[in-house]
């Protein structure tokens, strides 16, 4: 009986991933597993001789685990996101896309939330955020807002795959307990598809000020301070922008990924892909503009501590950086995904990756030339990371990786529901939504009277 | 089914412990402004914060307990184990 | 944002915010205690304040050691103590951690392994004292007392004087002092006819010229020129110092002066004469001096009526400002008015040190210099100028010669064979010359104390090679320096802050004075104090030697001084709101400031209050001082003439013989010139044009001596101006750097014809373009574990080049490459 | 209450360093040794800072020594997550090290750059014993230190005044850089006091403070020298 039921399921193959397991899998787990534990043996290594082992020193004490923290994060506004603007906007090609995109959310967040950690000199003392914490200092907003987005996206991860956990339940995959679990009851009857729609708008419009909230306040951490290169107003629009613009290469880079690796093509077109990748070249756009516009306040007004962070980054120790940051986030993508030749899967790809590294590198022009260029003669600081840090930043990334892996072992990594529903309902729906955006047709009357004219 | 009942008290108490997770939340803040009232250190923005945060989340823990209690409702409708088409797909079909 | 502390702190449930008063001073809320932490905790903690004298440097400063628990924590300046008046460099500072080296000697070693290898076998004081008096019996025994030699460091403290007092009871000549700090007095000879110190009252002075003299840094007792320059700009308006320094460097000193004159290394003796020049054709000197108290300033008749050229015509026609301009790169118009504001100074002094001093034509050099101050007339009394008395110490009982010792005594020492030289007094860097070649006798048995001439000569490898050859070397040091590693023995000696000791005259300083140095923590260690042990093998070898040295330790061989000093009444103890003026006050009207009724009261207020001074010098008396054949302050060196003569060993001296024996101490001039100051190019290898550069060191106030390598904090704070803790750096004019592509913070090397040294570059405007320099003080070979291995030696690549008139060491010599290296460095 | 304040004369200061070492004595401040040092890691809650203006032959050489400046509106006190560093009501800025978490927020943002954070384990000899000031607690790695104006003292002063029934006076409490200076070109005391020599300091024409611009309201003001 099961044989044929499955047979019959039009959307068979978002399932068969989790049903069925290779090679491949288990190997890539143990490589990441090994990435991993060799950054917790690093770790464990610098909470036992201090943050000695890192590159950090005087004057520039805040490095990889700040900007990988701040990189992390602006991954993370991928999903939530773009999944919540393009519901909101009702932009159809979005079925396919939104799980994949809440997915990285939570899991970079996740990971991203924890890198303030890595960087306490005594994280023992921990808990004195939670007993003695001070919220006038922006590290507590913080805390605060990254812990609300992280519930926020977690919730509007999950609550859009309640349907499919439910299919899950009902074809006996196992386990069986965890997706009756967390079917929560789905029955997919008129009055639960009711409040599931009703509960994911509210969501949808809630965790959009999360999500914006939570980069403005992370380039709070930095604007707060009266710091040259820092202290800066646009800063928060121009984190958030940055933010997007990596999550949506990042989401690109992933969907190009698992449509290789499960053979998506089906569900994942070049349309989606070439949907997604204007957007891309909007934020590139857009991430020019508010590059050149802090950059040009800064350089215009040419007060002498900030032309010296300025200067350090074009021309002194961080030019290298610098102008790769620029190549990466700017030239690179604008040059393959304007030319309609190279905008095809792998040069997305390509744009994709270098936007991905752009972003990281402009994460650090960010935090370390402010840093090493103080207002007081002391000696510019070079600031070359440890393999400590390298360690943990590979594991960083090892960690997304492998909880994206097993995610995609455990659910659909494209919304069941919501691939049918748009089958079913929105061709209609999207009809008649068109024909109510365009000019209502000519009545009668005035039809005959106009060809009364003519004659 | 005894199964179903030691499913439905997990999923009760996950409920739940987003509730307590919320409240944390909202002590914690508040022991914040507590302590900065205590030592007049802070304070303003303290209470600023907490009232942007606070309903944050007590606004997140009710969606998805409003999400809970309306999906119990329907609960054993339509028993889908033994229905051919098979999946959820067939009470979409009935939806249209 | 205002918090109430106490409320603050009631809530944080803390007393001390982070640093504790009582107890370990963190809630045990959060505590996490160190072990460190835990020791400070739990004692009583009674603090107590002693004095002392800074063993660090010669500049003998008082301090005053904080003990808790009797256990010294901390030491600050003595502010009752004359010379140094409550301020202390870094290197007293730090001095604590000389008490708590952990590679301090413990207890007798005997080496084991070969010379120079470090490998050491602890042994018992008896037994070590066994093995040295064994030698010096076969020594005497041997009629041999002449080659036992001794070099010691610094001199002026009774201690050292004690070893004086027994190498002559002991009948050796042989007794060498190295001490880099002390100033030259050749010149002063060669115009005055005396060898006496001079010392300088800074008090009055409009103008101070200073001939690269780095006082600020090296001292003598850095701190207290820190003090004085730091007052001459603020006596107030109108009454401030002028100060002009001269260097090719902008070092502290120079930074620090009114006036910086940059002139190139080794021409400063153009430059003195292009300030006389200006000075004497304005007339602006002190016509009435040089007139009745010089000889040689104007053109002379000799009693064979030959003409004679003066100093005036020589300055006049040689030494105009637009040639000086081109042999110093001063601008001739700086010259002129730097000289016409110190011809117009009512009281200006000229000063000169450093690179003057150290270089092939440094008598010379200082011989102009000082003549500048002969112009201003201050070798007459006005008080600006003087030769302080040393503290009026009881003298010690005539010392016993026996028949050994007369022997030995009369043989001459190692320096006095020495031909290439004139006055051999400072020359120990020529001591491997004569010892390499067992001239005139071997030296069979060696005592080292304080001298650490493998690391401090520029012929360091010469001064190695002689201590290999040395049969039989004992070390009174404290740690194993570079020349300790050669000894046989080492007879620890104590830390500074564990012995009796009293330091007295200071060079420089106007008025005589001693510090009283005690012990102010028990010895941690099984050393003993050098003088005790010099007293002991004394009593050991018995007869004359022991009856000379009657003392049963070095505590009442220095009371035996003192009581001198209590007898005569003189002077007074250092004392609080006891101003100098006051005291002059009362000492005016006959008032005794102080009575003590026993020597016991006295010494105990001595130790408490940490020295002893005469405030009220009498001026010092130049024309009875000054002993030339003219019996006048001698433009025209006489006494070098004389001593010409008394080198040929002959009463009259033809041209032909004097310019043999000018040729053969490297003087170039001829004739008259000779006999007169001039300026005298160095003359300067560089091998066609192959080292391009000049290399020449500097010393900072954080390691004045480059002892200090082995106290972690000063290594920590070597280079604080220029942030290179822990490692030597070349500091280079940017333009120099530009030319030979170097830039800041690259490694480079330094490549003189002896050697190379990787550093770092440190691209500093005020070096003069053309000249590098590299600190002095790191590149230790040994001397513990902060100290052996950090930094480089720029000694080790200097040529080995002296000024054949004093014997000294010529450190603008040496012609370098730099040459951009391999690695770039870290930080 | 007191307001404590320093003023250093420029013109009477040489740049000798005694003020450096003095403060890393008194406040048990590790020596990190030459890997670490090489790394920037040097711990300097005193420091000379020098610069050097203009061309060969025409160079001066500044030399300016910098405490913590315990500013009256410190930004780094704004920013600690967990009050591990504060300003007390006399005006002195604080760090509590059993508090701090090590995040390095008040390092990064303190635009003098006077904070500094403890890399490694603070090490001495062995030898040494307990011959550290026990004034002071010794700092375990990891946490954020400071000039803290040897606040240490402040209370010594306060209980010993307090033994002799009396009122504080000037040179009653003074940091051990201003106590060791030898050239006495460093003034202590209350800045609000006028009795007390810095407050007629700071009203001098030569008086003035680092980046006043920022609105920091530095305690430390400088007596520029005079040319």
């Amino acid at each position: 009986m099961s044989e044929r039921q499955h047979s019959t399921f039009e959307d068979e193959q978002l399932i068969r991933p989790i049903e069925q397991t290779g090679p491949g899998f288990y190997l890539m787990v143990a490589v990441l597993v090994g990435v991993i534990a060799f950054a917790g043996y690093t770790y464990i290594r610098q909470i036992l001789f201090g943050l000695g082992v890192t590159g950090l020193a005087q004057p520039v004490s805040w490095g990889f685990y700040i900007i990988n923290f701040v990189f992390f994060i602006g991954i993370s506004h991928a999903g939530t996101l773009i999944s919540a603007i393009l519901r909101l906007s009702k932009a159809e090609w979005r079925r396919p896309i939104t799980r994949m995109a809440e997915v990285i959310t939570a899991i970079v967040l996740a990971i991203g939330g924890l890198h303030p950690i890595l960087d306490l000199g005594r994280p023992d003392r921990m808990l004195h955020l939670f007993t003695e914490g001070r919220l006038q200092s922006p590290l507590l907003w913080d805390v605060t807002s990254i812990t609300a987005y992280f519930a926020a996206s977690t919730v509007y991860l999950y609550l859009p795959m309640i349907p499919d956990i439910a299919i899950l339940r009902d074809r006996g995959t196992r386990p069986r307990w965890l997706y009756e679990f967390l079917a929560w009851g789905w029955r997919g009857t008129e009055h639960q598809k009711k409040v599931l729609e009703r509960a994911i708008n509210i969501l949808m419009v809630m965790v959009i000020p999360i999500a914006i909230s939570v980069h403005t306040v992370i380039s709070f951490i930095f604007s707060m301070t009266i710091q040259p290169g820092w202290h800066s107003t646009i800063f928060g629009p121009y984190f958030v922008v940055g933010a997007i613009f990596s999550g949506i290469a990042a989401l690109l880079i992933v969907m190009i990924a698992f449509r290789k690796a499960f053979d998506l093509g089906k569900y994942l077109k070049l349309i989606h892909f070439q949907y997604l990748s204007t957007l891309l070249l909007i934020m590139s756009f857009l991430w020019f503009y508010f590059t050149f516009a802090e950059y040009l306040t800064g350089f215009y007004g040419h007060e002498p501590n900030e032309m010296r962070v300025f200067l350090y980054k074009f021309t002194g120790d961080y030019a290298p950086w610098f102008w790769m940051m620029g190549i990466c986030n700017f030239l690179i993508p604008v040059v393959i995904l304007v030319n309609p030749k190279t905008k095809k899967i792998p040069g997305i790809l390509i744009a994709s990756i270098s936007v991905v590294i752009g972003m990281w590198l402009e994460r650090l022009i960010v935090v370390v030339p402010s840093l090493a260029n103080p207002r007081l003669p002391y000696p510019t600081g070079i600031y070359i990371p440890s393999l400590t840090e390298w360690s943990l930043f590979a594991g960083g990334v090892a960690v997304f990786v492998l909880a994206f892996m097993l995610f995609a072992k455990l659910f659909p990594l494209i919304s069941i529901w919501e691939i049918q529903e748009g089958r079913e309902k929105s061709v209609h729906a999207v009809a008649e939504r068109l024909k109510s955006y365009l000019p209502d047709p000519p009545s009668e009357q005035l039809l005959s009277e106009e060809l009364g004219n003519r004659r | 089914m005894k199964n179903d009942k030691i499913i439905f008290w997990l999923q009760i108490a996950s409920v739940s412990w987003i509730w307590i997770f919320v409240l944390g939340v909202a002590i914690w803040i508040l022991n914040l402004i507590r302590v900065a009232h205590k030592i007049n250190d802070a304070l303003n923005a303290s209470v600023g914060i907490s009232i942007v945060a606070i309903p944050v989340f007590f606004t997140l823990a009710a969606i998805l307990t409003y999400v809970f209690v309306g999906l119990q409702k329907d609960k054993h409708q339509g028993d889908v184990r033994t229905n051919q088409t098979g999946g959820i797909d067939s009470s979409w079909r009935g939806i249209k | 944002m205002e918090i109430s502390r106490r409320e603050f702190l009631k809530y944080l449930g803390i007393t001390t915010a982070g640093v504790s008063l009582t107890g370990l001073g963190c809630d045990s809320m959060w505590s996490v205690p160190d072990e460190v932490f835990e020791k400070i905790g739990g004692a009583p903690r009674i603090e107590t304040w002693e004095t002392s004298v800074c063993g660090l440097c010669s500049g003998g400063c008082g301090i005053k050691v904080r003990l808790i628990d009797d256990i010294p924590v901390r030491i600050l300046g003595n502010p009752l103590h004359a010379v140094n008046r409550g301020g202390v460099c870094p290197m007293a500072e730090a001095g604590i951690e000389a008490l708590y080296n952990p590679d301090r000697i413990r207890q007798p070693l005997q080496r084991i392994g070969e010379r120079g290898e470090d490998k050491w076998q602890e042994i018992s004081w008896d037994e070590a004292m066994q093995t040295v008096v064994s030698r010096l019996q076969g020594l005497r025994e041997k009629n041999a007392a002449h080659k036992l030699a001794f070099f010691t460091g610094q001199d002026n403290n009774l201690s050292s004087r004690l070893n004086e007092r027994f190498m002559q009871a002991f009948g050796s000549p042989n007794l060498f002092v190295f001490d880099q700090s002390k100033p030259s007095t050749v010149a002063t000879y060669l115009t005055q006819g005396h060898k006496s110190a001079l010392a300088y009252n800074f008090k009055d002075i409009e103008m101070l010229i200073n001939f690269g003299a780095d006082f600020l840094d090296e001292g003598p007792s850095p701190i207290r020129f820190n003090q004085l320059y730091s007052e001459f700009r603020n006596r107030g308006e109108g009454r401030n110092v002028k100060v002009v320094h001269v260097d090719s460097r902008l070092s502290r000193t120079a930074s620090n002066s009114n006036q910086w004159l940059p002139a190139k290394p080794g021409t400063m003796a153009a430059l003195a004469l292009g300030i006389a020049n200006v000075v004497i054709k304005d007339g602006n000197y002190d016509k009435r001096y040089i007139k009745t108290h010089s000889f040689g300033f104007d053109d002379w008749r000799d009693p064979s009526g030959n003409s004679r050229i003066g100093f005036k015509a020589l300055v006049e026609d040689n030494y105009y400002p637009e040639k000086v301009a081109k042999i110093t790169g001063v601008p001739a118009r700086r010259i002129v008015e730097v000289a016409r504001e110190f011809g117009a100074a009512k009281s200006a002094l000229v000063l000169a040190g450093g690179q003057a001093i150290n270089s092939s034509n440094g008598v010379y050099t200082l011989w102009a210099i000082e003549c500048l101050n002969a112009l201003k007339g201050n070798y007459a009394d006005n008080g600006v100028i003087s030769v302080p008395k040393a503290p009026p110490f009881r003298e010690p009982p005539k010392i016993n010669v026996d028949r050994v010792a007369a022997n030995g005594l009369k043989r001459p020492d190692l320096l006095q064979s020495i031909s290439d030289i004139c006055f051999a007094d400072d020359a120990v860097a020529f001591l491997p010359k004569t010892m390499l070649e067992n001239q005139p006798y071997q030296i069979q048995v060696l005592f080292l104390a304080n001298a650490n001439p493998v690391f401090n000569a520029v012929n360091q490898s010469d001064f190695a090679a002689v201590l290999e050859e040395i049969p039989f070397i004992v070390s009174f040091s404290s740690s194993l320096d570079e020349t300790s590693v050669y000894a046989d023995l080492v007879l620890p000696d104590h830390v500074y802050l564990e012995k009796h000791d009293v330091a007295y005259s200071v060079p420089m300083v106007d008025f005589s004075h001693f510090g009283m140095q005690q012990p102010v923590v028990a010895p941690l260690y099984n050393t003993r104090h050098t003088g005790d042990v010099i007293l002991q093998i004394a009593q050991s070898l018995g007869g004359t030697v022991a009856s000379s040295l009657p003392w049963a330790d070095t505590k009442t061989y220095l009371d035996d001084h003192l009581r001198g000093v209590y007898e005569t009444g003189a002077g007074t103890i250092f004392s609080e709101r006891m101003d100098e003026d006051w005291l002059k006050f009362l000492k005016e009207r006959g008032w005794q400031v102080f009575e003590y009724s026993t020597f016991d009261e006295f010494r105990q207020v001595l130790l408490d209050k940490g020295g002893w001074w005469n405030p009220f010098p009498d001026p010092t008396d130049f024309r009875r001082l000054v002993k030339t054949p003219s019996k006048k302050y001698e433009f025209y060196s006489q006494v070098f003439e004389e001593e010409i003569k008394r080198h040929l060993q002959t009463t009259k001296v033809s041209k032909d013989e004097e310019n043999a024996v000018l040729q053969k101490w490297k003087v170039e001039a001829r004739g008259d010139l000779a006999f007169l100051p001039h300026y005298e190019a160095q003359k300067l290898r560089d091998n066609e044009g192959r080292f391009p550069l000049q290399l020449l060191p500097f010393k900072l106030i954080t390691n004045i001596t480059g002892e200090g390598s082995n106290l972690p904090m000063l290594q920590e704070l070597f280079g604080l101006l220029t942030r290179n803790y822990w490692q030597s750096w070349v500091e280079i004019n940017p333009e120099t750097a530009h030319d030979h592509k170097i830039s800041e913070g690259d490694m480079v090397r330094i490549i003189s014809p002896k050697g190379s040294l990787e550093v770092v570059a440190r691209l500093i405007p005020g070096i003069m373009p053309g000249v590098v320099y590299v600190p002095f003080g790191l590149g230790h070979k040994a001397n513990g574990r902060y100290a052996k291995g950090i930094g480089v030696n720029p000694y080790e690549i200097f040529l080995e080049e002296f000024d054949h008139l004093s014997g000294m060491s010529s450190l603008t010599s040496t012609k370098v490459i730099v040459e951009k290296g391999n690695r770039k460095e870290m930080a | 209450m007191a307001k404590w304040g320093m003023v250093i004369d420029l013109n009477k200061c040489t740049g000798c360093g005694e003020c450096v070492t003095a403060c890393k004595v008194e406040l048990n401040v590790p020596v990190v040794g030459p890997e670490e040092s090489a790394k920037g890691r040097t711990l300097l809650c005193m420091d000379i800072l020098s610069t050097y203006e203009g061309e060969f032959p025409d160079v001066k050489m500044r030399t300016l020594p910098r405490p913590c400046f315990h500013c009256e509106h410190p930004p780094c006190i704004k920013v600690c997550p967990v009050r591990a560093t504060y300003i007390n009501d006399e005006g002195i800025v604080a760090q509590i090290y059993p508090q701090c978490i090590g995040c390095r927020y008040c390092q990064v943002a303190c635009p003098y750059t006077v904070k500094y954070f403890n890399w490694t384990k603070p090490e001495w000899p062995e030898e040494r014993g307990a011959a550290l000031n026990p004034d002071v607690s010794v700092r375990p790695e990891g946490v954020v230190e400071k000039c803290t104006f040897c606040v240490h003292r402040l209370q010594k002063a306060k209980e010993q005044v307090a033994v002799e029934g009396r009122e504080l006076r000037e040179g009653d409490y003074v940091p051990a850089c201003v106590e060791s200076c030898p050239t006495k070109a460093m003034y202590f005391g209350d800045l609000d006091n006028p009795k007390h020599m810095v407050s007629q300091l700071k009203k001098s024409h030569r008086a003035f403070r680092l980046m006043e611009d920022l609105g920091t309201e530095p305690k430390v003001y400088y007596l520029s020298e005079v040319e």
